[in-house]
Formats: C-alpha cells, sequence, structure tokens
C-alpha cells in the first residue's frame, strides 16, 4: 500500500528541514554486529528474572564472541512483562534485521514472541512455562528448553510417593490459570495411578495474595503432603504463610514448581528447611557445562548462576552454535540446525526433539537444608533426584506447521 | 466447624485491613483527598521492618520505628509536595499520588532490589495454637489483639480529641477552625502523616506474615479503596466493620467459591457505590 | 390577608399547595401555600434561613419535595425532572452565580436557549447553526443585558455586575413563562442595582416573575405581590404597601428595613 | 499564533503531520502504529476528561473488550477486519452505555471508585472466562487484516491501515467535539447543576459521552490486537485505563490532539528511557509529580506558553489557569 523507501525519499527534504533525526537507537544495531535479541522483563514485577536472564545472555555472547565473522552483541530489550510490549519489541528487532532471540520468561509473552518471531524469519529459543508452547500452539520458529508440566509433576510427585509410600492423603494450592490446571490435572492423574486420596483442591486468582483461608481448608482436609501448584511471588506466599501455620511440622510441604535459587533467597533458609521444591536447573548439578559455568560466574560475577541465568545463557549458546553450523542466522536454517540437536548441555546430556521443538532435560526435586548444613551461602537444597519425563509430541498435541 | 475457623481467620484479616484503610479513610475525611500512594507507604513501612530485623534490631522497635518514619516521611512530602495540589480537581490528587507511588515502588527496587525478602515472626510468636482440629499462627493472634488496642486508641484519638472533632468534622469546619485561629496547615499535614503512618505500621505488621516485595503497595491500595469505599469514606467505624466484612468474606469464600472471591468484592464494592454512596457508615 | 392565602380568584400561572420539604430531620419547608398570578412580579422576602432558597429549589425540581402539590399553569410537576420543568416553561437564575466559566457569554447564554429544546443537541453530528431560533434569542438578550462588548469573552472573566446580569439572562433565555431569580442584586453596585430593577420590572410585562430579595426598595417599588416567610413557612401574604404596613410583619422582623421610597 | 493553535483545523492538520512524520522519525512501524492507536484511545479518554469532566478509570475496559471481540469475531466467527471493526465499535458503545449508566449516578470520587471497580470487575471476568479469552495466556494467533488479497504482515504497511482510520476516527471525533453535543458536554464539565437547570438531561449526554468513547476506545483495542497478534489479559487491566487517563493528563486536556501528543510523548519516552534505564519509571513519576504541581495544561499548555513566547504575546483567549474546573 505505501512504498516507504519511494516515501522517504520524497519526504527527505521535509523531514531535514524539521531537523528530525532518527530518534530510535539505530546505532546499536549498527551493521557487522550479530545481535542476539534478549527480550526479558527488565521493569514491572519479573524485573529480577530478567536482570539475571540478561546478563546469562551477556555471557553467551561475550563467550562465543565472533560468529560467522560478526561481533557477537547480546541485546536486552524490555517487555516490561507486558505481552503487547513484548510483540513490539520484538518485531521492531527484526525490523533492525535480528533473528535469534532467547528469552520471554513469563508465558503470556513468551506466546506472542513465539508466533511473532517465527512470521518475521526468525528462531525464538524460551524457558517459559505454558506448555502450549511446545503443545497446542508449536511452530517452526520456537523452542523451549523448560520442562513441561507433565514433567515437573512426574519427577517431583512420583519419586515422593515412592519414597513416603505412607503418605497417602494429599492437597493441592491451584493458581486457576492454564498453567495451574496444566500442573493440577498432570498431579491428578499421577495420584489416580498410584491410588492416592486427592483429599481436596483450592483454587486461588492470579492476583491472590491472602492464603490463610486456603490452608483452612487445607488443614481441615487433614491431608499428608500438601502440594503447591503456583510459581513466584504467589508460590513464596503461599510457603510462607503455609510455614506459619505451623503446617512444616504436620504434612510433607512440595512446591512443584519453583523458581531455585532466586524464589530461595528470598524465602531465606529457615523457610526452606524440610520442604521439597521441583526445579528446573540448580547450579549444584554436577556435570561439566554447569561446574564450568558456575566456576566461572562465581569468579567474574561473584555469584552463582540462579535458573534465569543459566536458561538464557544455554538458549543463547544454543542459537548461537546452531547458526555457526547453519552458516546463517536466519529462521529456517537455524531451525534446521537445532531440530535433532543432542549436546552436553547444564542438566546432562539434552536433546532438542524435532517434532514439536520441545528440549529433552532433566527435572530435578530438591530438598532444603537446615541453615547450618549449608556450605555456602546459596547451597540451601540437596538434589533429591532427577530424571526426564515427557508426552509424545502427539499427546501434547502439537501439531507442527 | 471450618466457617467457624474461616471467619476468626477473617476477623485476623479484617483488622489489617482496617488498619491499611483507616488512614486512607481519614485523610480523605479531612483533605478531600484521594490518595493513590497510600499502597506505598504500605510497603515503605514493610521495607522499613524488614530492614531493621535485618540488621539485627528487635521486632518490636521496628514495628513503632517503622510507624514514625513513615509518618514523618509523608508529612514531609505533604507539606512540600502535596499540599500544593489540594486546591487542584481530584484529577490532580490522582496524577500526583500515582506518579509518587511509581517513585517510591522504583526507589524501594534501586535501594532493595526487585527480589522480595522475609521477615521472621518475632521471638515467642513464631509458634502456633492448636484449636481442635485446626492451628492458627499466634503471630496472627497477636495481630487481632495488636490491632484492637490499636483501634480503641484511635477511637479515642478520633473521638475524644479535639483533633479528631476537626478530622470527623471535615474540610468545611477546618476552614472555620483557621478562622478560629488554628494553624490548619500544621493539622492538614499532621493528619496526612498519621494516616500514612498507620499505613506504614500496617506493612511492618504484615511484613511476617506476607514478606516484602516490590509489588505489594498494589494489592494493598486495590483493598484499601474497597474497604473505604465500602464503610463510607472518612468513616472510622465505616473502616472498622467494611474491613472486618471484607476479610471474613474473603476467607469464608476460600471455601464457598474461591475463584469467585475477587469478583465478589468488587461487585460488593459497586453495588455499595450504586445503592449506598456514602457506604454504611458514612456521613450523610 | 394572613396566612393561609384565600382560594384563588384567577387561574396562577405558578402554584404550590400544602409543600414540604425535608433535609433529613430538618424541616426547610412546610406547607407552604403559594399562587402566583400570570404576568405579575411576585416578590418573596424573609430573614436568612426562612427557606426562601429552598422554596425555588422545590419549584425548579432540584429538591423533592416531601409533600404537597407544585402546579405549572395548572398542571402538575410535582414529580417532574428539574431539566423537564425548563421545557414546561419555567427557569431560573441563582443566588451564588453559577455561570459556565470558561465558555464565552455567547455561548452560555446559547446553551441556555437550546436547554428549552435539548435532546436535538444529543446529535453529535450537528453543528450548531449559524442562524436559528436560539442565536436570535442570544442576540436580542446581548443587547437588552447590554453584554454586547463582552460576548466573546469567557463568563468567568466578568466583572461581578456583568455577571449577575449573565445571571438573570440565563434564565431569561429559556423563555419561560415563569421566571425565578434568586437575589438578583446581590453584591451589586448601586448603578447595576437600578438596571437590574428595570429589567425586571420589564420582565413582569411579558413573564411571571417571582424574586427572592433582601433589598426592600427594589421589593416595594415594583412587585404586585409581596410574600413573607418564615422559619419555612409562610407569615403574610399581600400588596407591597399592606405587607409593609402589616402591624405583625414590622414587630416580628421587618422593623425598620422598609426603607426603600416608594418612586 | 496563539489563536491558531484554538483552531480545530489546526489540530487535525497537526494530527496529519503526525501520521506523516512517525515514519521519518521513527525506525519501528510497530511503535509508531502503537502511538496511532494509543493517541486514539486517549483522544477518547479526553472526550470524558477534558470535555465532560469526567475522571474515568474504566477506558481499559473499552479497550481490552475491544481487543476480545475483535480477536473472536476475527478467530471465531471468521468475520474480515471491515466488518469486525463496525461491530467492534457497536460492542465497545453498548458496554460503555451500561458502564456509564450506572457509573455516572454518582460524583466526583465516587465516580471516580465506581469505575476503578468496574474495571476490576472485566478484568476479573475476563480472566474467569477463559475460554474465550484465553485467560492468562491471552487469546492469541489474531491476524492481520488483509488487503488486496494479502495479510499487512510488514509493520509499515500496517501503520498505513491504521493511519488511515487513525485520522477519520480522529476527524469523527473532532466533529463530535464541535456539535451542539460536545459544546454541552463543555457545559456540563463547567458546572453539571447549571447544566441541567437550564434544561439538559445531564444524565444522558455524560452516557452518550461514554458510549462515543467506549466505541472509538474499543476500536482502538482491536487495532491494538491485530498489531501484537494477540488479544492480551494486560490490556483488560487496570494499569491500561491508569495508562490512557495519564496520556491524556499529560497531553493536557484542551483539545484532541493534545491527547494524540500525551500519547506519543508517554510512548517514545519509554521507549527511549527504558533502553537506558530499566527504572525509568521513576523519572515517569517525577514527571506526573511535575505536571500536577506546575503544567497542569499538560504538554499542549507549553506548546501554547511557546507560542506565546514566539509571538510574543500573552496567550489572549486561552482561559485562565484558576478559573478551569
Amino acid at each position: 500500500m505505501l512504498d516507504r523507501r519511494a516515501f522517504l525519499t520524497q519526504t527527505a527534504l521535509a523531514a531535514a528541514a524539521l531537523g528530525a533525526p532518527p530518534l530510535m537507537r539505530g546505532a546499536a544495531a549498527a551493521e557487522g554486529n550479530l545481535v542476539v535479541g534478549a527480550p526479558l522483563p527488565m521493569s514491572g514485577a519479573f524485573a529480577a528474572n530478567g536482570k539475571f536472564a540478561a546478563l546469562g545472555a551477556a555471557l553467551a555472547a561475550e563467550e562465543a564472541g565472533t560468529v560467522l565473522g560478526r561481533k557477537v552483541v547480546a541485546r536486552d530489550l524490555d517487555t516490561e512483562g507486558k505481552p503487547a510490549t513484548a510483540a513490539r519489541r520484538v518485531q521492531e528487532a527484526m525490523a533492525e534485521g535480528t533473528r535469534l532471540f532467547a528469552g520471554g520468561i513469563l508465558s503470556s509473552e513468551a506466546l506472542v514472541m513465539g508466533k511473532e518471531v517465527t512470521n518475521g524469519g526468525g528462531v525464538f529459543f524460551t524457558t517459559a512455562g505454558a506448555d502450549e508452547i511446545t503443545g497446542k500452539e508449536c511452530n517452526r520458529g520456537t523452542f523451549r528448553w523448560s520442562v513441561p508440566t507433565y514433567g515437573a509433576i512426574a519427577q517431583t510427585v512420583r519419586p515422593l510417593i515412592a519414597q513416603m509410600p505412607q503418605a497417602k492423603r494429599w492437597y493441592t494450592i491451584t493458581p486457576q490459570y492454564v498453567f495451574g490446571e496444566g500442573l493440577l490435572s498432570a498431579a491428578k492423574a499421577v495420584f489416580q495411578e498410584k491410588g492416592i486420596e486427592h483429599v481436596g483442591n483450592s483454587y486461588h486468582s492470579l492476583a491472590e495474595k491472602e492464603f490463610s483461608g486456603y490452608l483452612t481448608n487445607a488443614i481441615a482436609a487433614k491431608p499428608d503432603v500438601l502440594l503447591i501448584l503456583s510459581f513466584g511471588s504467589q508460590s513464596s506466599d503461599t510457603l510462607r504463610q503455609a510455614v506459619s501455620f505451623g503446617l512444616k511440622k504436620r504434612m510433607t510441604i512440595v512446591l512443584a514448581w519453583a523458581s531455585g535459587l532466586e524464589q530461595f533467597e528470598a524465602l531465606g533458609p529457615d523457610l526452606c528447611e524440610g520442604i521439597y521444591f521441583g526445579a528446573q536447573y540448580w547450579h549444584g548439578v554436577d556435570t561439566p557445562l554447569n561446574k564450568a559455568l558456575v566456576a566461572k560466574v562465581r569468579e567474574t560475577r561473584k555469584f552463582s548462576p540462579n535458573y534465569s541465568f543459566a536458561g538464557s545463557y544455554l538458549l543463547s549458546k544454543l542459537l548461537l552454535d546452531a547458526a555457526a553450523k547453519a552458516g546463517s542466522t536466519e529462521g529456517p536454517a537455524v531451525t534446521k540446525a537445532l531440530e535433532g540437536l543432542k549436546y552436553s548441555g547444564l542438566t546432562g546430556e539434552e536433546e532438542i526433539r524435532a517434532a514439536d521443538h520441545q528440549v529433552i532435560k532433566d527435572y530435578y526435586l530438591l530438598k532444603g537444608k537446615p541453615k547450618a548444613k549449608m556450605a555456602d551461602k546459596d547451597d540451601f537444597v540437596d538434589i533429591v533426584s532427577s530424571g526426564k519425563s515427557f508426552l509424545s509430541p502427539e499427546a501434547a498435541e502439537c501439531k507442527m506447521t | 466447624m471450618t466457617y467457624l475457623f474461616q471467619i476468626l481467620n477473617g476477623i485476623g484479616l479484617g483488622m489489617l485491613y482496617f488498619l491499611l484503610a483507616v488512614g486512607l479513610s481519614v485523610i480523605f475525611g479531612l483533605l478531600q483527598f484521594v490518595n493513590f500512594a497510600h499502597g506505598a507507604f504500605y510497603m515503605l513501612g514493610a521495607y522499613l521492618a524488614y530492614e531493621m530485623v535485618e540488621r539485627g534490631v528487635s521486632f518490636w522497635l521496628a514495628l513503632p520505628l517503622a510507624c514514625l518514619v513513615v509518618g514523618a516521611l509523608a508529612a514531609l512530602t505533604e507539606a512540600v509536595l502535596l499540599r500544593r495540589v489540594y486546591k487542584q480537581a481530584h484529577t490532580f490528587h490522582i496524577l500526583a499520588t500515582v506518579g509518587l507511588a511509581l517513585v517510591v515502588q522504583e526507589i524501594v527496587i534501586i535501594v532493595w532490589g526487585p527480589i522480595g525478602g522475609n521477615v521472621a515472626p518475632p521471638e515467642g510468636l513464631s509458634g502456633v495454637v492448636i484449636l481442635g482440629d485446626f492451628v492458627y499462627p499466634e503471630y496472627r493472634l497477636f495481630v487481632i489483639a495488636f490491632t484492637a488496642v490499636l483501634a480503641g486508641g484511635l477511637w479515642w484519638l478520633l473521638e475524644g480529641t479535639r483533633l479528631g472533632a476537626i478530622v470527623r468534622a471535615g474540610s468545611e469546619s477546618a476552614e472555620d477552625m483557621a478562622l478560629l485561629g488554628y494553624d490548619t496547615r500544621r493539622i492538614n499535614t499532621a493528619v496526612f502523616g498519621l494516616g500514612a503512618g498507620l499505613a506504614g505500621l500496617a506493612g511492618a505488621l504484615a511484613a511476617p506474615i506476607r514478606g516484602v516485595e516490590p509489588f505489594m503497595s498494589v494489592e494493598a491500595l486495590s483493598i484499601a479503596f474497597v474497604v473505604v469505599v465500602i464503610g463510607g469514606m472518612g468513616s472510622y467505624a465505616g473502616a472498622l466493620a467494611a474491613g472486618l466484612a471484607v476479610g471474613i468474606a474473603q476467607s469464608l469464600m476460600a471455601t464457598l467459591w474461591p475463584e469467585g472471591a475477587r469478583l465478589m468484592i468488587y461487585l460488593g464494592m459497586a453495588g455499595i457505590i450504586v445503592m449506598m454512596p456514602r457506604g454504611l457508615f458514612g456521613r450523610a | 390577608m394572613t396566612a393561609p392565602s384565600p382560594a384563588p380568584d384567577f387561574e396562577p400561572a405558578l402554584a404550590a399547595e400544602g409543600l414540604g420539604v425535608r433535609y433529613g430531620s430538618f424541616v426547610a419547608l412546610k406547607d407552604v401555600t403559594l399562587r402566583v398570578r400570570a404576568n405579575s412580579v411576585h416578590a418573596i422576602i424573609g430573614p436568612n434561613g426562612a427557606g426562601k432558597t429552598t422554596l425555588f429549589h422545590a419549584l425548579t425540581g432540584r429538591v423533592r419535595a416531601a409533600g404537597g402539590r407544585i402546579a405549572l399553569g395548572g398542571r402538575d410537576i410535582t414529580r417532574t425532572r428539574d431539566d423537564d420543568r425548563v421545557r414546561l416553561g419555567l427557569a431560573r437564575s441563582f443566588q451564588v452565580t453559577s455561570l459556565f466559566a470558561t465558555l464565552s457569554v455567547r455561548e452560555n447564554l446559547r446553551l441556555a436557549a437550546q436547554g428549552r429544546t435539548p435532546w436535538p443537541a444529543l446529535a453529535p453530528w450537528r453543528r450548531v447553526p449559524e442562524r436559528d431560533a436560539a442565536q436570535d434569542t442570544v442576540r436580542a438578550l446581548l443587547e437588552r443585558l447590554d453584554l454586547g462588548a463582552v460576548a466573546g469573552r469567557a463568563a468567568g472573566e466578568l466583572s461581578h455586575g456583568q455577571q449577575r446580569r449573565l445571571e438573570v439572562g440565563m434564565a431569561m433565555a429559556a423563555r419561560p413563562k415563569v421566571i425565578l431569580l434568586d437575589e438578583p442584586t446581590s453584591g451589586m453596585g448601586t448603578d447595576d442595582i437600578g438596571a437590574m430593577t428595570d429589567l425586571i420590572r420589564d420582565l413582569g410585562r411579558d413573564h411571571t416573575v417571582l424574586f427572592i430579595e433582601h433589598n426592600m426598595g427594589i421589593v416595594m417599588n415594583i412587585s404586585d405581590t409581596v410574600t413573607v416567610m418564615r422559619a419555612g413557612q409562610v407569615l403574610v401574604e399581600g400588596r407591597p404597601a399592606a405587607v409593609r404596613d402589616d402591624p405583625e410583619v414590622r414587630r416580628a422582623y421587618l422593623g425598620n428595613m422598609i426603607t426603600g421610597d416608594l418612586r | 499564533m496563539t489563536r491558531l493553535l484554538e483552531r480545530p483545523l489546526v489540530h487535525f492538520a497537526l494530527a496529519a503531520i503526525t501520521v506523516l512524520v512517525l515514519p521519518l522519525v521513527l525506525r519501528s512501524g510497530t511503535l509508531a502504529s502503537e502511538i496511532l492507536i494509543y493517541g486514539l484511545a486517549a483522544a477518547a479518554c479526553n472526550l470524558l476528561l477534558g470535555y465532560t469532566g469526567l475522571l474515568s478509570f474504566g477506558q481499559g475496559i473499552f479497550f481490552g473488550l475491544g481487543s476480545y471481540a475483535g480477536g473472536l469475531l476475527l478467530l471465531r466467527a471468521g468475520w474480515p477486519a471491515p466488518l469486525m471493526l463496525p461491530a467492534v465499535a457497536l460492542v465497545g458503545a453498548a458496554t460503555a452505555t451500561a458502564v456509564g449508566w450506572l457509573s455516572i449516578r454518582r460524583q466526583g470520587v465516587y465516580f471516580v471508585m465506581l469505575t476503578l471497580a468496574f474495571s476490576q470487575l472485566f478484568y476479573f471476568l475476563a480472566y474467569t472466562f477463559s475460554d474465550l479469552t484465553g485467560g492468562d495466556n491471552g487469546l492469541l494467533n489474531v491476524p492481520r487484516p488483509r488487503l488486496g488479497g494479502r495479510a499487512l504482515s510488514d509493520p509499515w504497511s500496517y501503520y498505513a491501515y491504521v493511519a488511515v482510520l487513525f485520522l477519520a476516527l480522529f476527524a469523527v471525533l473532532q466533529r463530535v467535539a464541535l456539535s451542539t453535543f460536545g459544546r454541552t458536554l463543555l457545559a456540563i464539565r463547567d458546572n453539571e447543576a447549571r447544566a441541567s437547570a437550564i434544561g439538559f438531561p445531564v444524565r444522558a449526554f455524560k452516557v452518550a459521552a461514554f458510549a462515543i468513547s467506549g466505541a472509538v476506545t474499543a476500536l482502538a483495542g482491536a487495532l491494538h490486537a491485530m498489531l501484537i497478534g494477540v488479544a492480551p489479559l494486560s490490556n483488560i487491566e487496570y494499569h491500561t485505563s491508569e495508562t490512557l487517563l495519564i496520556m491524556t493528563i499529560i497531553g493536557g486536556g484542551a483539545n484532541l490532539f493534545a491527547s494524540v501528543l500525551g500519547a506519543a510523548f508517554y510512548l517514545v519516552a519509554g521507549d527511549l528511557l527504558s533502553a537506558i534505564w530499566p527504572r525509568w519509571l521513576l523519572l515517569l513519576g517525577a514527571l506526573l509529580i511535575a505536571i500536577a504541581l506546575f503544567m497542569q495544561r499538560g504538554l499542549w499548555g507549553l506548546v501554547e506558553r511557546a507560542a506565546a513566547l514566539v509571538t510574543r504575546a500573552p496567550a489572549e483567549g486561552a482561559v485562565p489557569e484558576e478559573s478551569r474546573p
């Protein structure tokens, strides 16, 4: 409808007269650099995750140095935790030639960005939680590292049932949205299979911060295990209030989808002690790549890598390696290089499943340890068990287009 | 039995909501000023308590200090900034306080980081009380008792003192007071500081229950608005009754229809305004 | 001669029968009966707090009557909304100047003229016509009120006297049958008062005028009928001279207030 | 010069210039489209705030509803955009009529609180009916409109589409503001009691203002959903209402173009600052306080002052500060 180039030339004089130089940062995308976009919530409620993830992407870019003869630069794009801003940021970055994106912490923004990036001929790699990313809404250009809800439940609930055969009564507290429903239905399936009595469930809304009412319901149901299925600050609030109600002494508490180190730091060791956590990543994992990463980050950045940092680091690294292998940063070529890739990752041997672009990797069951036994300030938990559990792409309802 | 217990729990919540909302209500009653920064003062109180406890200060000292520091900061803000917008339309009250809330939120993130923190309940109150099949944290019982005593003190302040008479009578009589030689500017500042100090106290009290995080102000503000609107703006008794009503409703809904808890609260708020615009206890 | 007034020997333009108004538990008006003869100038006087403005509020529908009836030209309007009463031919001015402060004088009058037929103004695509009945009214009023020179200025910028004239003009613009003026001369200088007195007298020729006034000179000079109110009730009603000489009125509270010369 | 700034034709010309200049100064077609979309919603907000004196926290309801209704009509009903847009406007107008009719029963702070309650109510409704809205994930896969057989997937071609609608709707809003209706709204804003006393059925006018504002806001919401390919839950959040109000107030209530200016400033400043400093909201907060204290007439007030300086004459005809409501 509008030929922008022609339009530009025609109005160039007018622009010069107005003395209006292009406002938007053109210099950052200077020709020659290979930009890895890191669309992350740098401001807003999830800024903490965004901050660490941005550092992780920067480290990966720094390590890669030069790829395809171009200097690698990681550029964080502030999504403000809002899908609208996220979509705009990746559209803008693609208009400037960026094709590789690693980020998207929140499900809602990751779903949108996956579509935008794919439509624009790029590749988007994320750690977000929504199953739809490699399920119903899967697509050619979107990859996901994090284990879906099915695996998260399987790797937390199953080992605990095996470990505590006498604990027959389980109670769940679930956030009422798609993600929470996913965890709940996976948990219910395991309960049924193992003959566990699901003595009750409390739904709560996305904005809830007060859980005493739900905990009272839980107490009334007299469970052996309390399974908390929310994430982020809501799961912290639930746990904090559950502990204050003395539930730690009365039942086993499990938080199926914990964020890992950053969450433990916010909760503090006293609260974490004795609690079981499901997690995508833990810096104490004994793999060569992880040990190298932890050593390097502790030395240069003076902290232990958390999930946001490590995930973002690995995603950026995978994208850059694939681009190098494919000899191009264009979406189809990089996608092809990533599909079916097997590699030594942070959690051990990992594989990118071609059918739905889900990374097949370990999920961890962790247990909070007493403050006295912590080797250093970040040594909050012991790894109880780990393993890989995944639905088939068909069962996940992915129809790759 | 569960219901009975939910009501007890609701009272605990409600007392906290009362403390949070009464300051907002008092500020509105005297100054006709809609304070969107009230949640920010609540958050500041919580963070100050967190910081002091982290540094080894006793929680019992941190509690009054948080209240006083927030009150003083708020009074200063009032005297320097907010006083200038009183005469403007409500639009600018809201704009100025929304701006102030943003500034406080970002400063909190700069100072304490975007990750929240935990505040342990004070020594001796970290246990639980066992009531038959149910348990209730000692600290929450303490909050009920403490707030009840405080509510009595506030009642005396608002009903038994000259300051209270001015606040209750609202802004018009404040002008009369000026004619009688009282310095209304100082009264305004004092009342604003008092209201914000109460929010800070509520924040400090809530910290061991809720923890601290930089976005806690938003939820606090919306609860405070609901309570103030239902109870009637400027009404002390209204804030108490509505705080308890909202707390109990929220707690009961957790058993009856948890998904609809929020829906019901806001539906109730809208219904009250439409049908009884002055709230349950507001002056006509 | 004293209240209650006798059955009317005329069809009143505006009538209230046993009108009562309450503010909470406070009785502001009690059993007020008032009959305003068409094309007459009818004054209401009385001390502060007598309920004069409340009577106006009740007659124009701003406050709801707790009891009694109001009739405009024989039609019962007790339950009619305030804006509907304007369409039936009842308009008022306010004791405290109440204008559209940021709008021009001309626009103030145009709106007041339009208020008589407000529904066409609800059409969001219709422009304000350059020439129509409302604009003609505005032109005539600007001249009659001597506001032509300031027609383009914002109403909030006018002098007090100009604002009071505009205030009365707003009521006139609706071309009402009955016009209620609440202390039209309040706060005016002597020059302005004279002009206002003439205006009210003039209005009485083609309108029915009911007005509240504290200046006894004006009341005695131009009124056909005077109603004296006290404590929410009608005390006395009659011709100016009769009211002035009424011993009860004199004794009660007018005292030496009635000093206006009778021209 | 200062007189010129009061002319509606000048405001429209400024809007048209904005449409032409944005592609020259911005590298991002998406940001440019967003400016026009939010500019439209802010102008609709101004019809209530600046013209009628109604401070409504409910604009996000209509924006979010427009996103959802637009997305659903495109996806589930398979309607083409030219058919969907009028339907969305109707949905927006109908909802705004209902919300407005209930809200205007109260005035002042109570009105504000009522719109706040409705805004929360609709948010939780959207959240609860996740079958329709997609809940927290949002309503995904909202397609771009098609023109001449191909989708407007390029940011700048969609910008052109938005720009045409923006100018048309801006003209419509201007027409409304200049009509007898719009001039009556100004009277209601200035003095509601008097407007009622001279015969205007004030409630009907307020509800009609709500309906028009709601229709345009819903259209903006639908355009936004097509821009980002999703109708997110955040579009119906309280936060969206707040943002629209802030844009409108930053711009200043004086005229409809001021709101476009406010939206542009908010978005461009946010875009620039957030790239430099993640804590940029601190500056925004400080700006809001400054506007409340020192420049209640917003950016447009600055424009007027600048114009007055240029012509070295006081802004005669401009309404003095203290007489504004």
